[in-house]
C-alpha cells in the first residue's frame, strides 16, 4: 500500500516536470525541470533496492549533467531565449509518434505475460555490483572507462577555442 | 496490490515517450539533448527493474544502467562541447537554422 | 499502517533537523564567525544582544522576516523563489546520514543508508543547481557571473571530495557512516597508513572548503568583485535561506570531516597519564597567562579561553578513565567537540588567508588534488592489499 | 648581295613597326630607329649600285597565287634604273630623316611622323625594287596611303585634312586608270611579270590598239602619280604637309614614281604602233611643263612656288621620256630629286625661321641665314638650267632631244625654261635680298642638324651633273640605256643656247625684282587677260567643281532621296513583314516552346521537391522517420 503511494507520487515527481522539460518555451526551466524528473526517478530507484545506482544517479544526472546543461544554455544565447520559438515545425507528427509508439508499447507491455520471480525484496549490496563489475562484467567495465577517457580528451579538443 | 514490474515499464515508457516527443520538437540542440537524457533514464528504469523482477538474484541490470550512465555522462559532455562548437561558429545552436551543409 | 508511521517519523525529523540547522548551524554558526573574526581583528564583535551578543544573530533574524521580498523586474519568479529553497533543502538533506552520537544501543541517525557518504556527496552537489538557478533568475550580470563561477568550481571540486570519501570508503570497506565511525574504533582514519590519511584528509578537507563556498574559495560570492555573487538579489528571508543552506552545508562537511577522518563520537581512548600531562600543561600554560597579565590582553582572550576548556577536558578525562568508566562522556559531546574544532578551523583560515583567482582555483583542483587524490588511492590500496 | 636586295625596303618596314609600339620609347623618340634603317638601307644600296655597275643583274620571281590557272608572281629585280632610284631614295631620305630631327623639334606627334616617313621609304622602295605590276601596284597605292596620311599629317588644319583628301582621291582617279591597264595586260598576256610582257610585246602577241590603249591607262596612273596635266590640282594642296615631307614624297620620290612607271614599262609604250602612247606623253609633259611654269611665276607662297616648279619639271620628265630621251628623262629624274630636295628643304629652313609661307612678307635672309642663302642659290642654278650645276646637264639634254624630235614641244620646253630660271630667281630675290617686310618676325638660322643636309645636297646638286657630262665617255648614258632610244650626242652650240635661254630668264628675273628696272605692276597690266588666266590656275580647281564636283554631288543627292524612299522603303518594308512574322511566331514560341519547356521544368520541380523530404538536413526529420518505422514495426509485431 504505501509502497503503491510511494509509486504513485515518484512517478508524479517524475513524469509531470519531465512534460514540462519537453514543452516550456523557456529552456533554462526545462533544464531545470529535470532536477525533480532525475530525483522522480532516483527515487524509483530507491523503490526498486537499487541504492548505488540511485546514488549515482543523483550524482551524475542531477549533480553534473544538469548542471552542464545550465552551463552551455547560459554560456550560448539559450539564457536569455524566453522569447524564441522553441519547438519547430513537425511538433503535431512528433507528438502523434510519440502517443502512438507510448500506446502500442503499453499495449505489448500489458498484453505480455511476465513470469515475475521472487518478490521478496532482495538486499543489493555496493560489493556485488563491483564485484560483478570486475568479474563479468570487466570487459564492458573497461571499455566504458576507455569510452569514458575518449570523449574527456574529444570533449575537450572539440570545445577548445583554437588559436 | 503491490508494484509490479509493469507499473515500472508502463513509467518508463511513458518517460521515453516524452523524451521522444522532446527530441522530435525541440529547436535548441540543448534540448534535444535533455530528450535523450530522459530517454537514457527511461532505459535505466527498465534494466533497473527487470533486474528487481526478473532476475533478483543477479546485478546484472544496475551495471548496465551504470554503464549506461556513464556513458549518458560522455555523451552529454561531448554533445555539449559540440554545441559549444557550433555556437562558435555559426552563433546559433537551433538545429533547424544550422543548415550550412545543405548548399 | 507502517507507512504512516514512516511518514509522522519522516516528518517530525525534518523538523527537528531543520530547528537544528536553524538554531544550531545558522544562528550559532553565524554568532561564531562574527565572534571569531572579531577576535582575530583585535575587535569585540557582537556584545550587547543578550549575554556577549549571543541573542545577536535572533534578532537578525527577526530583522530579516519583517523584510520585504524584492523581486527583480524582468526576473524569472518561479525559478528565482525557488532556488534558495532547493539550496536550503539541499544543505538539510546533507544531515541525513550524520550520525551524532549513540545512545545505548541505538545510533543517533536519521538514516543509516548502506551508501551514505555517496549520497552526502550527492546532495552536496545539489546545491549548485539552486546557486546556478538563483543566479540565473536574478537577472543581474553580477548573479549570474556568481552563479557561473559557483558551478565551475563545485563541478571541478566534488572530484577530489569524492576521492577523498572514496579513500576513506576502501579503507573502511563500507559506504555507511555509522560503517565508518565504527571503523575507527581501533585507530583515527586520519592517522591510519601514514600518512596518507593526513594527505587524504587535506584533500577532502580543501575540497569541502570549495564546496561551500568559503574562503579563499569564495570567488562566487566575492564581495569585493561581485557584490555578493548569486544571492546579490535577494533579500530577506530567502537571503536568510541562502545563508542557512551555506552554513548548513559548511557545517555538515565539517560534520563529514569529524566522521571520516577523527572518529565521530567516539571518544579518544588514551592512556590516564597522558590525559594528566595534558592537563597539567594546560593549566600552567593559564596560569602562567593569567599571571603575567597577558590575559587583559583582549587578543589572547579566545586562546585562554580555548585552552582553559580544553584543559577541563583533559581533567574531566583523567578522573573518568582513573574511575575506570567507559565511555567517559556521551558520544554527542565528543561528535560535536571534534565538529565545531573543525568549524572553528574553517572560520581561521576564512578570517586568515586571501582569495584565489579563478584559474589559480581550477589549477588547484584539476592539477593539484586530483593526482594526489587518485595517486593517494592507487598507494593506498596497494599499501592495504599487501598488508593484507 | 643582290639576292638579298630584298632587306633593303624591310629595314625602313621593321622600323616602321617599331615606332608604331615603341612610340616615345623608341631611341630619340623613333628618329634614330628610322635614320638608322634608312642609313642601313642606303649603304645596301651602294652595295647593291656597286654590283650593278660591275655588271651584275637579278631577277627573281615566286609564284603567289593562281587566277585562271595562270601563275600570279611576285618578286623583285635589280637593274641599272632600280639601283639608281634605290639610290635617290634611300640617300636623300636619310638627308632628309635627318633634317627632320630638326624641322620636327616639339611636334606632339614627333614618333608618328618618323613611323609614317619610314613606311612611306619601305614601300617606295618596294615599288622600285618590283618585277612585276603586282607588287608595284602594292607599293603604289601604299604610297598613296602614305602621302594621304603625311599631307593630313596635321590634321587639326581643315587646309590640311581637304588637301590630303584632295591628294588622295585625284591620285585615286589616276590609279583607277592604271588599273584597268593592268587588267587589260593581265588578261592579254596572262602575266604581270615585266619580263614575260615586254617578251609579249616583242614577239606582237600584244600589239595594236589594244596595246596602246593599255599603255594610256598605264600612263594614266603615272599621271595621276606625277602630278601631270589634268591631274595636277593635288600637288600644290599637297604643300599644307610638314617641308620635309613635301621634299621627300612631292619632290624627290612619290611624284618621280610616274616617271619611274614609264620608263619601267618603256617597252610597253615603245612599242605602241608609230610609238604614239609616248606621243601622248610627251605632249601631256610638255603642257604640264609650260603651264605650271606659268602658274609658278605670280605664286606668293614660297612652297606652292616649289609645287609648281615640282610639276613642270616632272612635265620636262614626262617630255624627255616621250620624245625617245629615254636616259634623258631618267637622268632629269636623278639630278631632279637631288636640287629639288635641297630647294624644298632650304624653303622649309626658311619657314622655320619665319613661321610664314609668304616670300612678300620676307627679304634680306641672305644676310641672317647664309648657309640657307647660298644653298638655294645652289639649288636655284641648278634648277634654271645654268652649267655646270646638275640641272643643266639633264634639261640641256631634254631639250636636246626634244629639238631632234618635234620643233612644237621644243619651243614649249625652251619657254617653260625661261620661265623656270625666271620665277626661281623671283623667289630667291624676294626671299634673301633686299630688307625685311614682316615687322613680327625674327629669323635665325637654322641647327646644324638642318643646314648640313643642305649643305651635302648643294654638294650634290653641284656635282650630280658630271655623271652625264660629255667627258670620260658619258658613262650615265652607257649605264641606264634602252635600246632603239639612244639620246642624241651632246651639241655645244645647242648647249649655249640652252644656257642662254636659262640665263635669259635669271637676268630678267634680275632687272624686275632686284633692280626695278620694269616695275611687276607694268608687266601685269601688259599680260592682262593671261595674268588673270595663271592667277585662277587656268580655272583648273573651278573647272574641276563645275565638271565633277557639283554633278556628282548632285547625283550623291538624287540617289540619297532615292536612297531614303526606294531602298530603304524596301528595307523597312521587309523588316516589318518579318517583325509581323516573328509576332505570329513569339506566340508560337510563348504558349508552344516555353510551354513544353515549363512542363519539363514544372516537373523536375515538383519530383524534386517531394524527393526533398527523402534528405532534409535536418536530423529530427530522420528520427521522426524512424520513429514512425519504429510505430509499423510493433504494429505489425502486434498484429502477427
Amino acid at each position: 500500500m504505501g509502497e503503491l503511494a510511494a509509486f504513485i507520487i515518484l512517478s508524479c515527481v517524475t513524469l509531470i516536470p519531465a512534460v514540462v522539460v519537453v514543452t516550456s518555451g523557456n529552456i533554462v526551466r526545462s533544464a531545470l525541470s529535470l532536477v525533480p524528473t532525475f530525483l522522480g526517478v532516483t527515487g524509483l530507484y530507491i523503490l526498486l533496492h537499487a541504492e548505488f545506482v540511485a546514488g549515482i544517479q543523483i550524482l551524475i544526472y542531477a549533480g553534473a549533467i544538469t548542471v552542464l546543461l545550465l552551463f552551455v544554455i547560459m554560456l550560448t544565447a539559450g539564457g536569455t531565449g524566453t522569447r524564441i520559438r522553441q519547438v519547430n515545425e513537425q511538433v503535431p507528427l512528433g507528438a502523434m509518434a510519440a502517443v502512438w509508439l507510448g500506446f502500442l508499447i503499453l499495449l505489448v507491455i500489458f498484453r505480455t505475460p511476465w513470469q515475475s520471480a521472487a518478490t521478496a525484496a532482495p538486499q543489493y549490496n555496493i560489493a556485488s555490483v563491483g564485484t560483478a563489475f570486475l568479474t563479468d562484467y570487466v570487459l564492458i567495465f573497461e571499455v566504458t572507462s576507455l569510452v569514458l577517457l575518449v570523449s574527456l580528451i574529444g570533449a575537450i579538443i572539440i570545445a577548445r577555442r583554437e588559436e | 496490490m503491490h508494484v509490479g514490474l509493469t507499473h515500472y515499464l508502463a513509467v518508463s515508457t511513458m518517460l521515453f515517450c516524452i523524451g521522444l516527443y522532446g527530441v522530435l520538437t525541440r529547436r535548441n540542440a540543448v534540448a534535444i539533448l535533455m530528450g535523450i537524457e530522459l530517454m537514457l533514464n527511461a532505459s535505466n528504469i527498465n534494466l533497473v527493474a527487470f533486474n528487481r523482477y526478473v532476475a533478483p538474484g543477479a546485478v546484472g541490470g544496475q551495471t548496465f544502467a551504470l554503464v549506461i550512465i556513464t556513458l549518458a555522462a560522455c555523451e552529454a559532455a561531448v554533445g555539449l562541447a559540440l554545441v559549444m562548437a557550433a555556437y562558435r561558429s555559426l552563433e546559433t545552436i537551433h538545429v533547424d537554422e544550422i543548415n550550412v551543409m545543405k548548399w | 499502517m507502517a507507512w504512516l508511521t514512516e511518514i509522522l517519523k519522516a516528518v517530525l525529523l525534518t523538523l527537528v533537523l531543520f530547528t537544528y540547522l536553524a538554531v544550531v548551524t545558522a544562528m550559532f554558526g553565524v554568532y561564531l564567525e562574527r565572534k571569531i573574526s572579531g577576535w582575530i581583528q583585535a575587535r569585540l564583535g557582537p556584545k550587547h544582544v543578550g549575554p556577549q551578543g549571543l541573542l545577536q544573530t535572533i534578532a537578525d533574524t527577526v530583522k530579516l522576516l519583517q523584510k520585504e521580498h524584492i523581486t527583480p523586474r524582468q526576473a524569472d519568479v518561479l525559478i528565482f523563489n525557488a532556488a534558495p529553497i532547493m539550496v536550503a533543502v539541499a544543505g538539510l538533506l546533507d544531515w541525513v546520514v550524520i550520525p551524532f552520537g549513540r545512545l545505548g544501543d541505538r545510533v543517533l541517525v536519521v538514516r543509516d543508508i548502506n551508501i551514505g557518504v555517496l549520497y552526502f556527496s550527492a546532495m552536496a552537489s545539489l546545491t549548485v543547481i539552486g546557486i546556478l538557478a538563483g543566479g540565473w533568475a536574478s537577472n543581474n550580470k553580477y548573479a549570474l557571473l556568481g552563479g557561473l563561477r559557483a558551478a565551475s568550481q563545485m563541478v571541478s571540486y566534488e572530484i577530489p571530495l569524492a576521492l577523498g570519501i572514496l579513500w576513506v570508503a576502501m579503507v573502511a570497506g563500507t559506504l555507511s557512516t555509522v560503517g565508518i565511525v565504527e571503523a575507527q574504533r581501533g585507530l583515527w582514519f586520519i592517522f591510519s597508513v601514514p600518512p596518507f590519511g593526513v594527505l587524504a584528509a587535506v584533500t577532502f578537507l580543501t575540497a569541502a572548503t570549495a564546496e561551500v563556498n568559503r574562503v579563499p574559495f569564495d570567488l562566487p560570492e566575492a564581495e569585493s568583485e561581485l557584490v555578493a555573487g548569486y544571492f546579490a538579489e535577494y533579500t530577506g528571508m530567502r537571503f536568510a535561506l541562502f545563508q542557512l543552506g551555506e552554513y548548513a552545508e559548511a557545517f555538515a562537511m565539517a560534520a563529514l570531516a569529524a566522521i571520516m577522518f577523527l572518529g565521530g563520537w567516539l571518544e579518544p581512548n588514551l592512556p590516564a597519564w597522558l590525559w594528566l600531562t595534558l592537563g597539567i600543561a594546560g593549566v600552567f600554560v593559564v596560569v602562567l597567562l593569567v599571571v603575567s597579565g597577558a590575559a587583559r590582553e583582549l587578543i589572547l582572550q579566545p586562546i585562554l579561553i580555548l585552552l582553559a576548556l580544553s584543559t577541563a577536558l583533559c581533567v574531566i578525562m583523567f578522573f573518568g578513565v582513573q574511575a575506570g568508566r567507559s565511555p567517559v562522556l556521551p558520544s554527542p559531546v565528543w561528535f560535536f567537540t571534534k565538529m565545531f574544532a573543525l568549524v572553528f578551523f574553517l572560520i581561521w583560515m576564512r578570517w586568515t588567508y586571501p582569495r584565489l583567482r579563478l584559474d589559480q582555483l581550477l589549477n588547484l583542483s584539476w592539477k593539484v588534488l586530483l593526482p594526489a587524490g587518485l595517486l593517494n588511492l592507487l598507494i593506498t590500496g596497494f599499501l592495504i592489499t599487501v598488508a593484507r | 648581295m643582290l639576292p638579298y636586295a630584298w632587306i633593303i625596303p624591310v629595314l625602313p618596314f621593321i622600323g616602321f613597326w617599331w615606332i608604331i609600339f615603341a612610340g616615345r620609347r623608341a631611341p630619340g623618340q623613333g628618329a634614330y630607329v628610322a635614320i638608322g634603317a634608312m642609313i642601313g638601307a642606303a649603304v645596301l644600296s651602294v652595295a647593291a649600285f656597286i654590283e650593278v655597275l660591275r655588271g651584275a643583274r637579278y631577277d627573281t620571281s615566286l609564284v603567289w597565287a593562281t587566277v585562271l590557272n595562270r601563275p600570279l608572281e611576285v618578286g623583285f629585280q635589280v637593274d641599272p634604273l632600280t639601283s639608281v632610284m634605290l639610290l635617290i631614295v634611300t640617300v636623300v631620305g636619310s638627308l632628309i630623316f635627318v633634317y627632320s630631327i630638326g624641322y620636327m623639334q616639339g611636334d606632339p606627334r614627333y614618333p608618328r611622323f618618323f613611323a609614317y616617313m619610314s613606311l612611306f621609304a619601305s614601300s617606295m622602295l618596294l615599288l622600285v625594287l618590283s618585277n612585276n605590276f603586282l607588287s608595284l601596284y602594292a607599293g603604289w597605292e601604299l604610297v598613296g596611303l602614305c602621302s594621304y596620311l603625311l599631307i593630313g599629317f596635321w590634321f587639326e588644319r581643315p587646309a590640311a585634312a581637304r588637301a590630303s583628301m584632295k591628294a588622295f582621291v585625284t591620285t585615286r582617279v589616276g590609279d583607277f586608270f592604271m588599273f584597268l591597264g593592268i587588267l587589260l595586260i593581265f588578261v592579254q598576256l596572262g602575266t604581270l611579270n615585266f619580263d614575260g610582257i615586254f617578251a609579249g610585246v616583242e614577239t606582237g602577241r600584244f600589239a595594236g590598239g589594244l596595246l596602246t590603249l593599255a599603255a594610256v591607262l598605264v600612263f594614266g596612273g603615272a599621271v595621276g602619280k606625277s602630278a601631270q596635266v589634268p591631274l595636277h590640282v593635288w600637288l600644290p594642296d599637297a604643300m599644307e604637309g610638314p617641308t620635309p615631307v613635301s621634299a621627300l614624297i612631292h619632290a624627290a620620290t612619290m611624284v618621280a614614281a610616274g616617271v619611274y612607271l614609264v620608263a619601267r614599262t618603256y617597252p610597253l609604250f615603245f612599242g605602241t604602233p608609230g610609238h604614239e602612247a609616248l606621243t601622248v606623253v610627251a605632249y601631256i609633259g610638255g603642257i604640264t611643263a609650260i603651264m605650271a611654269a606659268t602658274i609658278g611665276v605670280v605664286q606668293d607662297d614660297i612652297k606652292r612656288v616649289m609645287a609648281y616648279s615640282t610639276i613642270s619639271q616632272l612635265g620636262y620628265m614626262m617630255m624627255g621620256l616621250g620624245v625617245l630621251g629615254f636616259t634623258a628623262g631618267v637622268f632629269h629624274l636623278m639630278t631632279h630629286a637631288f636640287f629639288k630636295a635641297l630647294l624644298f628643304l632650304a624653303a622649309g629652313s626658311v619657314i622655320h625661321a619665319m613661321h610664314t609661307n609668304d616670300i612678300k612678307q620676307m627679304g634680306g635672309l641672305g644676310k641672317i641665314m647664309p648657309y640657307t642663302y647660298v644653298t638655294t642659290v645652289i639649288g636655284g642654278l641648278a634648277l634654271a638650267g645654268i652649267p655646270p650645276f646638275a640641272g643643266f646637264w639633264s634639261k640641256d639634254e631634254i631639250l636636246l632631244e626634244a629639238y631632234h624630235h618635234d620643233q612644237v614641244l621644243f619651243a614649249l620646253g625652251a619657254a617653260g625654261a625661261f620661265l623656270t630660271a625666271f620665277y626661281v630667281f623671283r623667289m630667291i630675290i624676294y626671299t634673301f635680298t633686299g630688307t625685311l617686310r614682316s615687322h613680327n618676325a625674327h629669323p635665325h638660322e637654322s641647327p646644324r642638324v638642318m643646314t648640313v643636309p643642305l649643305m651635302i645636297l648643294a654638294f650634290f646638286s653641284t656635282v650630280i651633273g658630271l655623271v652625264g657630262a660629255p667627258w670620260w665617255d658619258n658613262p650615265f648614258h652607257h649605264f641606264v640605256r634602252f635600246e632603239g632610244a639612244e639620246g642624241a650626242a651632246f651639241d655645244l652650240a645647242f648647249a649655249l643656247r640652252s644656257t642662254g635661254i636659262a640665263a635669259l630668264g635669271v637676268l630678267s628675273a634680275l632687272v624686275v625684282y632686284h633692280w626695278r628696272l620694269v616695275s611687276a605692276a607694268s608687266l601685269r597690266s601688259a599680260f592682262g587677260p593671261l595674268y588673270t588666266a595663271v592667277v585662277h590656275k587656268y580655272y583648273w580647281d573651278e573647272l574641276y567643281q563645275f565638271a565633277v564636283i557639283r554633278p556628282v554631288v548632285w547625283a550623291a543627292r538624287q540617289l540619297r532621296t532615292f536612297d531614303v524612299y526606294v531602298i530603304d522603303g524596301v528595307v523597312n518594308a521587309i523588316g516589318a513583314g518579318f517583325v509581323g512574322l516573328a509576332r505570329l511566331y513569339r506566340v508560337f514560341d510563348l504558349y508552344v516552346v516555353d510551354g513544353l519547356v515549363n512542363v519539363v521544368a514544372w516537373t523536375a520541380k515538383t519530383t524534386g521537391g517531394v524527393l526533398r523530404y527523402v534528405q532534409t538536413g535536418r536530423p529530427q526529420n530522420y528520427l521522426l522517420v524512424i520513429a514512425l518505422g519504429v510505430i509499423a514495426l510493433v504494429v505489425v509485431g502486434v498484429i502477427r
